[in-house]
């Protein structure tokens, strides 16, 4: 058991899928702007993560080794379609928000990534943990990230519940004519980006100076 | 005229790495050095004009006929993948020195945001045919353009003095702010 | 009725690609070129073909 | 050679259930996400059929001028038309044809059109006029709202192709409307207070029992003290023997082009014809202040022509 409890440590930091291993960073970029995009993106990439992750271990074995990478992405698409089937019918204002960005999660190399690296080699439950893990360690990480620009790039903290459009809490940090609002913008976007993948390197190389030093 | 606009418009303003963050993977990886970068920015183009083409098609004369519309996502995948296989073997066939130049990164573009996003675009805004072969040009060759400028800075960060904790992939975002700064300034020019 | 096409449709572009990917494999790399290396160590998607962790499993079973 | 077929079937089978799965989900998300377009849609529909149930048909329209067709079942289809007009921003409006070819309504949603010109396109008495057609009629342009009602006879007539052709109604497309009905209205009497219109007349010629007056009078833009704008001068034949006007033209235009130079057609000035200083004459709606200098020149030739 304490396998799988170390691959979801190692989930969420060492091993963060954004900051550590830079995968997903294309919607990571772009759909950190607010918050309860952020969330609503996490959700949907844990959602899709993790069923790929149990659908594919499933398979493992049946799956011929040349033609993995194919069918491997043919499931995600499949399994991508039907999430945004599902949020465009029951969640329209969250669809509206996500928008091109649902079917992009195809694409984004995290579901693949751990596709490959993790589920095509462990069983159903270790995957489903892995995928839970990292999904959850995206959103973490879209978390950080929407919670930097939007503060500093509109100066207000707002979350509204994505299916009834009603804000929850909202209140103002930074008065409106302080607010730096290059971090609406790609530079602020990549500027945090790197700021925050510099925090986690720094943080693991000084781990493993401690770890070196005892 | 208005062709001529959207070209630059795809290319420097609503340029598809700095303000949509598309192809970060390979922008990231591929652009350690000149070669690699314009080896894989032509590989890009060349794939993404060919597969947002047969896209294009594909999608007006089978899915809509044919109400498919919500198959669009797998058949553009494996448009892509297959197409990206077809010039792979094309090239392996027919010019070796072209296969020494792009060969090595065509199967990295298959899991390319990039090439999704372009043949997705050219549905969703309702392109006519000459716009989509116009918008399947000017993309790649923004990526293309982002991609050679962005090796040149990085073959001389080598040299840099960078703090421990940046070195390798933070510093290169920290130069795409700087060049995404730099690109918003084209906004107002169409 | 429309489930028929999107099955026929699906297997039609499977069986082109897994055609096309089969093919691929088949031609022979032009000589010269063996043992290009794109140098991509940068970036971790551990998925695609040329990330240096593929190099040790494929020379030992080829 | 078996190694290839293999994969082949394989990736096939995969695919396969790919696209059986899909829609079998698409069946259960589609007709949800329709009705959630219409519930947006609904409000608008109301307005025209209050109570009706609508479904959304099908729009194989590839004018681009139809934004959705709505059928209110047993009552009629509703077209959502955009087109743009005088404005940079399209206007939007929705037409209804009844299942007998009637046109069941005609209603605005939003327009940035020019008050008083391009947004008559919507008011009362073009809209009454829409209401009297039938989608087998030609729907006539609005004189003074040319650019904005040329756009809104394009998109009904887009609309009208595709109802006639869902109910298999013959009709003549590219029938066009009569000359557009010159509005008139509100007459003036040609003996009321004209005073400040300054009608002079600067020429007169006896030709046996008629005389031709050429009478010059200020327009539109004399009267509001607007530069660059001249008088208009109007020849009036006036028959002596029961000092009735025979005829009336307008030989110099000097108020604004393509407002007061719509009453410069013979349909308007045939109306002047056998009038005496006690009757009075139309005034044609977009364009009173010309039609008014008209009609003081009209009054100073009677004047002169009575003063004999």
């Amino acid at each position: 058991m304490n396998k799988n409890k170390s691959s979801f440590i190692n989930g969420l930091l060492t091993e963060n899928p954004v900051f550590g291993l830079y995968l997903g960073i294309c919607s990571t970029l772009a759909i950190t702007t607010s918050l309860n995009n952020a969330i609503g993106m996490g959700v949907a990439v844990i959602f899709v993560l993790t069923f790929s992750n149990i659908i594919i271990s499933a398979m493992r074995n049946i799956i011929p080794n040349e033609i993995r990478i194919p069918v491997y992405i043919v499931i995600i698409a499949t399994l991508v379609t039907i999430v945004e089937m599902l949020i465009h019918a029951y969640a329209p204002s969250l669809y509206s928000a996500l928008g091109a960005f649902i079917s992009l999660i195809v694409v984004n190399c995290i579901i693949l990534g751990r596709a490959e690296a993790f589920a095509s080699k462990n069983g159903i439950l270790a995957s489903a943990m892995d995928g839970i893990s990292m999904g959850i360690g995206y959103t973490l990480s879209l978390l950080v990230m929407s919670l930097i620009r939007q503060i500093l790039g509109t100066g207000i903290l707002s979350f509204s519940n994505p299916f009834t459009d009603a804000t929850i809490f909202s209140f103002t940090i930074i008065p409106e004519n302080y607010v730096i609002s290059m971090f609406k913008d790609p530079t602020g976007a990549f500027l945090t980006f790197a700021c925050c993948a510099a925090a986690l390197t720094a943080y693991i190389n000084h781990k493993k100076k401690k770890e070196a030093s005892r | 005229m208005e062709l001529v606009s959207m070209f630059i418009a795809a290319v420097l303003i609503n340029n598809i790495v700095l303000t949509k963050f598309l192809g970060m993977c390979p922008f990231l990886g591929v652009s350690k050095k000149m070669s690699s970068a314009v080896g894989m920015g032509v590989a890009v183009i060349f794939v993404i004009f060919g597969a947002s083409l047969i896209s294009y098609a594909l999608y007006y004369l089978v899915l809509v006929p044919l109400h498919l519309e919500y198959m669009q996502l797998i058949t553009f995948i494996l448009v892509i993948a297959s197409f990206v296989q077809f010039v792979e073997m094309v090239i392996k066939k027919y010019s070796p020195s072209l296969y020494k130049a792009l060969g090595v990164y065509l199967p990295l573009i298959t899991t390319n945001c990039t090439v999704l996003y372009v043949a997705q675009q050219n549905i969703t805004e309702q392109y006519s045919l000459i716009e989509t072969i116009v918008n399947s040009i000017a993309v790649p060759a923004g990526f293309l353009m982002v991609l050679v400028i962005f090796a040149a800075i990085r073959e001389r960060l080598e040299s840099a003095d960078i703090p421990e904790c940046f070195k390798g992939n933070p510093i290169a975002l920290v130069c795409a702010a700087t060049m995404a700064l730099a690109f918003s300034a084209f906004a107002g020019l169409v | 009725m429309q489930v028929f096409y999107a099955i026929l449709f699906g297997v039609v572009l499977g069986g082109i690609y897994a055609g096309l990917y089969y093919m691929n494999h088949k031609t022979p790399v032009p000589k010269g070129c063996e043992n290009l290396k794109a140098d991509c160590e940068g970036c971790k998607v551990t998925s695609c073909e040329m990330h240096p962790s593929h190099n040790i499993k494929e020379t030992n079973h080829d | 050679m078996k190694k290839i077929i293999y994969l082949t079937c394989f990736l096939a089978i995969v695919c396969a259930i790919a696209g059986g799965a899909l829609t079998v989900v698409n069946d259960m998300t589609a007709p949800v996400i329709e009705s959630m377009a219409i519930e947006a849609e609904k409000e608008n529909l109301e307005l025209i059929y209050p109570g009706a149930d609508f479904t959304e048909v099908e729009n194989t329209d590839d004018t681009g001028l139809i934004l959705g067709i709505y059928e209110a079942a047993g009552q009629g289809y509703v077209y959502k038309l955009q087109n743009t007009g005088y404005s940079s921003t399209p206007f939007q409006f929705l037409i209804a044809f009844n299942l007998d070819g009637t046109v069941g309504g005609y209603q605005m949603l939003q327009s940035s059109e020019t008050n008083g010109f391009g947004a008559r396109a919507w008011e009362d008495e073009y809209t009454n006029t829409i209401l009297g057609l039938t989608s087998s009629d030609a729907f006539p342009l609005l004189s003074g709202a040319t650019v904005t009602s040329t756009g809104v006879v394009e998109a009904i007539d887009a609309a009208k192709a595709h109802f006639n052709a869902l109910q298999g109604i013959e009709y003549d497309e590219n029938a066009v409307a009569e000359a557009p009905a010159l509005a008139t209205g509100n007459p003036v009497a040609l003996n009321s207070d004209l005073a400040d219109y300054n009608a002079t007349v600067t020429d007169e010629v006896a030709d046996g029992d008629k005389t031709t007056y050429t009478v010059t009078a200020y327009g539109f833009g004399l009267l509001n003290g607007q530069s660059d704008y001249s008088e208009n001068v109007f020849e009036v034949v006036v028959n002596n023997t029961d000092l009735t006007i025979d005829s009336i033209a307008m030989t110099q235009f000097g108020d604004t082009a393509g407002i007061g130079d719509k009453i410069d057609t013979p349909e308007y000035f045939d109306l002047f014809k056998g009038a005496t200083i006690d009757s009075s004459v139309d005034t044609v709606t977009g364009a009173t202040f010309t039609s008014n200098s008209a009609i003081a020149a009209a009054q100073a030739a009677l004047n002169a022509a009575g003063g004999q």
